[in-house]
C-alpha cells in the first residue's frame, strides 16, 4: 500500500501528542511490520529536507516540531510568553525524574526544604504524575514524571535523559558516590 | 573577607552550603567544618528579614553543621574495635547528590523546551473532529482525579453538604487517628484522646473507634484507682500500626 | 536568502490560524516580494509530494491541512484519544472514586449538573458498576469504579487513591486557609 506513507504522515500531523507505532498500528489498521518502515521513510525524508519542521521521535511517538534554530523567530508568534521554570522547580523535576518513584520526603531530604507547593505547581502543569503509595508506614504517595514531562524536553523516553554518569565524568568526585541510573518506568496510562 | 550572599539567589540550604565550599575551593568529600560552619552561621545571621519557613530549613542545617562540628572535636580514643566513620558523611553524600541534581536542573534550563524554543503544529482538526474539541478535555492521572474531587468539595458549601451526603464519620479514620497520636505520644489520658473543637458526631465516633482498638487488643487501658485517670498505651511495637488499616474492612460500621 | 523558505514554512506550521502575505513579512521582517516567491515554492512542492497534508489557500492566508480524501481516517483520532477525558467525566468518576457506592442524585447534587449522559458513557467505557440498590425510598442505583478504572489509573486498590488530606497537604495555602473537615476528608472505603 503507497498510500500507507501519505495515511500515517496525516496522523501524526492532526494528532495533538506524539503517536507511537503502536497507536498507528490500530489508527490505520495494518500491522506494525508495515507502519515502521512508513515511519522510517517519513523520518529520513524530513531530516533530508531541511524544512521548518521535522519529525521528531519524543514520548515513545512521533511528532512534528519545529527545527531549534528558528526558536528565536518562531517565539515572536506566540502571544503569552513561554513559562520559565523557575530553579525550585527544576531541581524537583531533576530529582524525581531520575529517582522516581520518589515521595515527598525524599525529594525534601535531598532538597533541604519544604517543596510542596512547587510538586504541586507542576503537578498542575501536568509534569508530575502521582504513582500510588509506598509500601511503608504511612503509604506515602509517590511520584513520577509524566508523559508530558517527556514531551516538554523532546525525550524519547526515560532512558535519554543523560545518565549522571556522563555528569560525573565532568566531576570526578562524583563518581565515588552510587551511579544512579534513571529507572524505566512503564506507563501505560498516561 | 566580606561576604555578600543573597539568600533568595539560593533554592536551600544546601545550594548554600555548596556555594560556600566551592568558593573556599574545598573538597566536598574533606570539608573544613569549623571554617565553614563560621562561614555559614555568618550568612545566617545576617538574613534578618527571611520568613520562618525558609528561616527554618537555613537554621535546621546550622544546627546540623554545629553538631558535625562537635562530633569532630571529640577526641578519637584508641581503643575502639570498629572504625568510627566520619561525622561528615551523612551531610557530604546528601551534598554530593544534591549536587547532581543541581547540574541536571541547569541541564534542563538548557534542553530546547516546547513552547519556548520548539513548537508543534497547531492544526485545527475542527474540519473532521466535529462537536468534540480537545480543548476541553484533560489529560487523566491520579492526581487529576483527585484535583477535579477537591475543586468540587471547594465549591460545595459544608452546610448544605450535610443535608443530602450520609454522615460519612469513620470509625477507621479515628482509629487510624488514635493510634497516631499514640504512636507519638506513649500513652495518653483518656481525656487527651478528644479534642475541645470535636462535634457530638465525633465524640461518639471517637469513643467507638476506642471501644474498637480495645477489641483488636492494640490498645490497653489502665486504671490505677477508682475515678483516677484512665490510661490508653499501645500494646504493639508502632512499626506494625500500618497494619491496622486493613482491619478497617472487617469492621462492622459502615 | 535561502531560508526564507525554512522559515516561512515553520511559521505556517507553528501558528494557530493561517497567515497572509502580510503577516508573513511582519514576522520574518522581509518584504513580500521576496516572502510571495517563497511561499508559492512551498505550494507547488507540497502539491507535487502528494504527502498527508499540504499547504492550503484559506480565508486571505496560508494553513497547512490534512488531504481531504484522509478524513474518514483522521475522524478516529478523536474517537479513540483514550488519554484525556473529558472534564465532566473525570468530575464524575471522581465523584464515584472517593464516595462509593453513590447513587446519580448524589453524583448531581456535587456536581450541580445533570450526570445520566455521563454516567452512560463511563459505564459503556467499563469504568463504572452497579453495586446494586440502596435501600431507601425509590431504591435508587449503587454505582461504584470497576477494575479497568484502576487499570486506566494503574492503581492497585481504591486504597492507592490520595486521601484528601494527603492532598491537600501539598498545598500549604489550602490547608492554612481552608481547614478540610473531617466529615468531607473521608477515605474511599468509609
Amino acid at each position: 500500500m503507497n498510500n500507507l506513507r501519505q495515511l500515517v504522515e496525516a496522523f501524526i500531523f492532526a494528532s495533538d501528542s506524539p503517536l507511537s507505532l503502536e497507536r498507528l498500528s490500530v489508527l490505520a489498521e495494518q500491522p506494525k511490520s508495515l507502519i515502521k518502515p512508513a515511519v522510517e521513510q517519513l523520518l529520513q525524508d524530513y531530516a533530508a529536507s531541511e524544512g521548518g519542521f521535522y519529525l521528531a521521535e519524543v514520548a515513545g511517538g512521533y511528532q512534528f516540531r519545529t527545527v531549534v534554530e528558528l526558536a528565536p523567530w518562531l517565539r515572536k508568534l506566540s502571544k503569552e510568553r513561554a513559562t520559565r521554570f523557575s530553579r525550585a522547580a527544576l531541581e524537583t523535576l531533576a530529582i524525581i525524574a531520575y529517582r522516581q518513584p520518589a515521595t515527598r520526603a525524599e525529594i525534601e531530604y535531598l532538597r533541604g526544604v519544604d517543596s510542596g507547593g512547587v510538586m504541586k505547581t507542576l503537578l498542575d502543569k501536568n509534569l508530575l504524575r502521582i504513582l500510588g503509595k509506598k509500601d511503608v508506614p504511612g503509604r506515602p504517595l509517590m511520584y513520577g514524571t509524566s508523559r508530558h514531562f517527556l514531551e516538554l524536553f523532546g525525550l524519547r523516553d526515560l532512558n535519554d535523559l543523560p545518565t549522571l554518569k556522563e555528569f560525573a565524568a565532568l566531576d570526578p568526585e562524583i563518581t565515588a558516590a552510587d551511579p544512579l541510573n534513571p529507572e524505566v518506568v512503564s506507563n501505560p496510562h498516561d | 573577607m566580606a561576604i555578600q550572599v543573597r539568600l533568595e539567589n539560593f533554592s536551600g540550604p544546601l545550594d548554600l552550603l555548596l556555594h560556600l565550599i566551592k568558593s573556599h575551593e574545598m573538597d566536598i568529600s574533606d570539608i573544613r567544618i569549623v571554617e565553614i560552619t563560621e562561614q555559614y552561621l555568618t550568612i545566617i545571621e545576617q538574613m534578618q528579614q527571611l520568613d520562618l519557613d525558609t528561616a527554618g530549613e537555613f537554621l535546621l542545617m546550622a544546627a546540623t553543621l554545629i553538631y558535625i562540628k562537635s562530633r569532630m572535636l571529640l577526641p578519637v580514643s584508641d581503643d575502639i574495635e570498629e572504625e568510627e566513620e566520619d561525622p561528615r558523611a551523612e551531610l557530604v553524600k546528601r551534598l554530593l547528590e544534591y549536587q547532581r541534581y543541581k547540574d541536571v536542573a541547569e541541564l534542563f534550563q538548557q534542553l530546547p523546551q516546547l513552547e519556548r524554543d520548539i513548537f508543534i503544529g497547531q492544526f485545527q482538526a475542527s474540519d473532521f473532529f466535529a462537536g468534540d474539541s480537545a480543548e476541553n478535555e484533560v489529560p487523566i492521572g491520579i492526581y487529576q482525579l483527585a484535583d477535579a474531587f477537591h475543586q468540587l468539595l471547594k465549591e460545595q458549601p459544608v452546610e448544605t453538604f450535610h443535608e443530602v451526603i450520609r454522615e460519612s464519620l469513620s470509625v477507621a479514620v479515628y482509629i487510624d487517628n488514635i493510634v497516631e497520636k499514640l504512636t507519638q505520644n506513649k500513652r495518653l489520658s483518656f481525656r487527651e484522646i478528644f479534642t475541645a473543637k470535636f462535634s457530638r458526631n465525633e465524640l461518639i465516633v471517637t469513643f467507638l473507634a476506642t471501644l474498637e482498638l480495645v477489641k483488636m487488643h492494640v490498645v490497653n487501658i489502665e486504671q490505677v484507682g477508682d475515678f483516677s485517670e484512665i490510661w490508653l498505651a499501645l500494646t504493639i511495637p508502632p512499626d506494625q500500626v500500618s497494619r491496622i488499616s486493613l482491619v478497617e474492612d472487617l469492621l462492622g460500621y459502615e
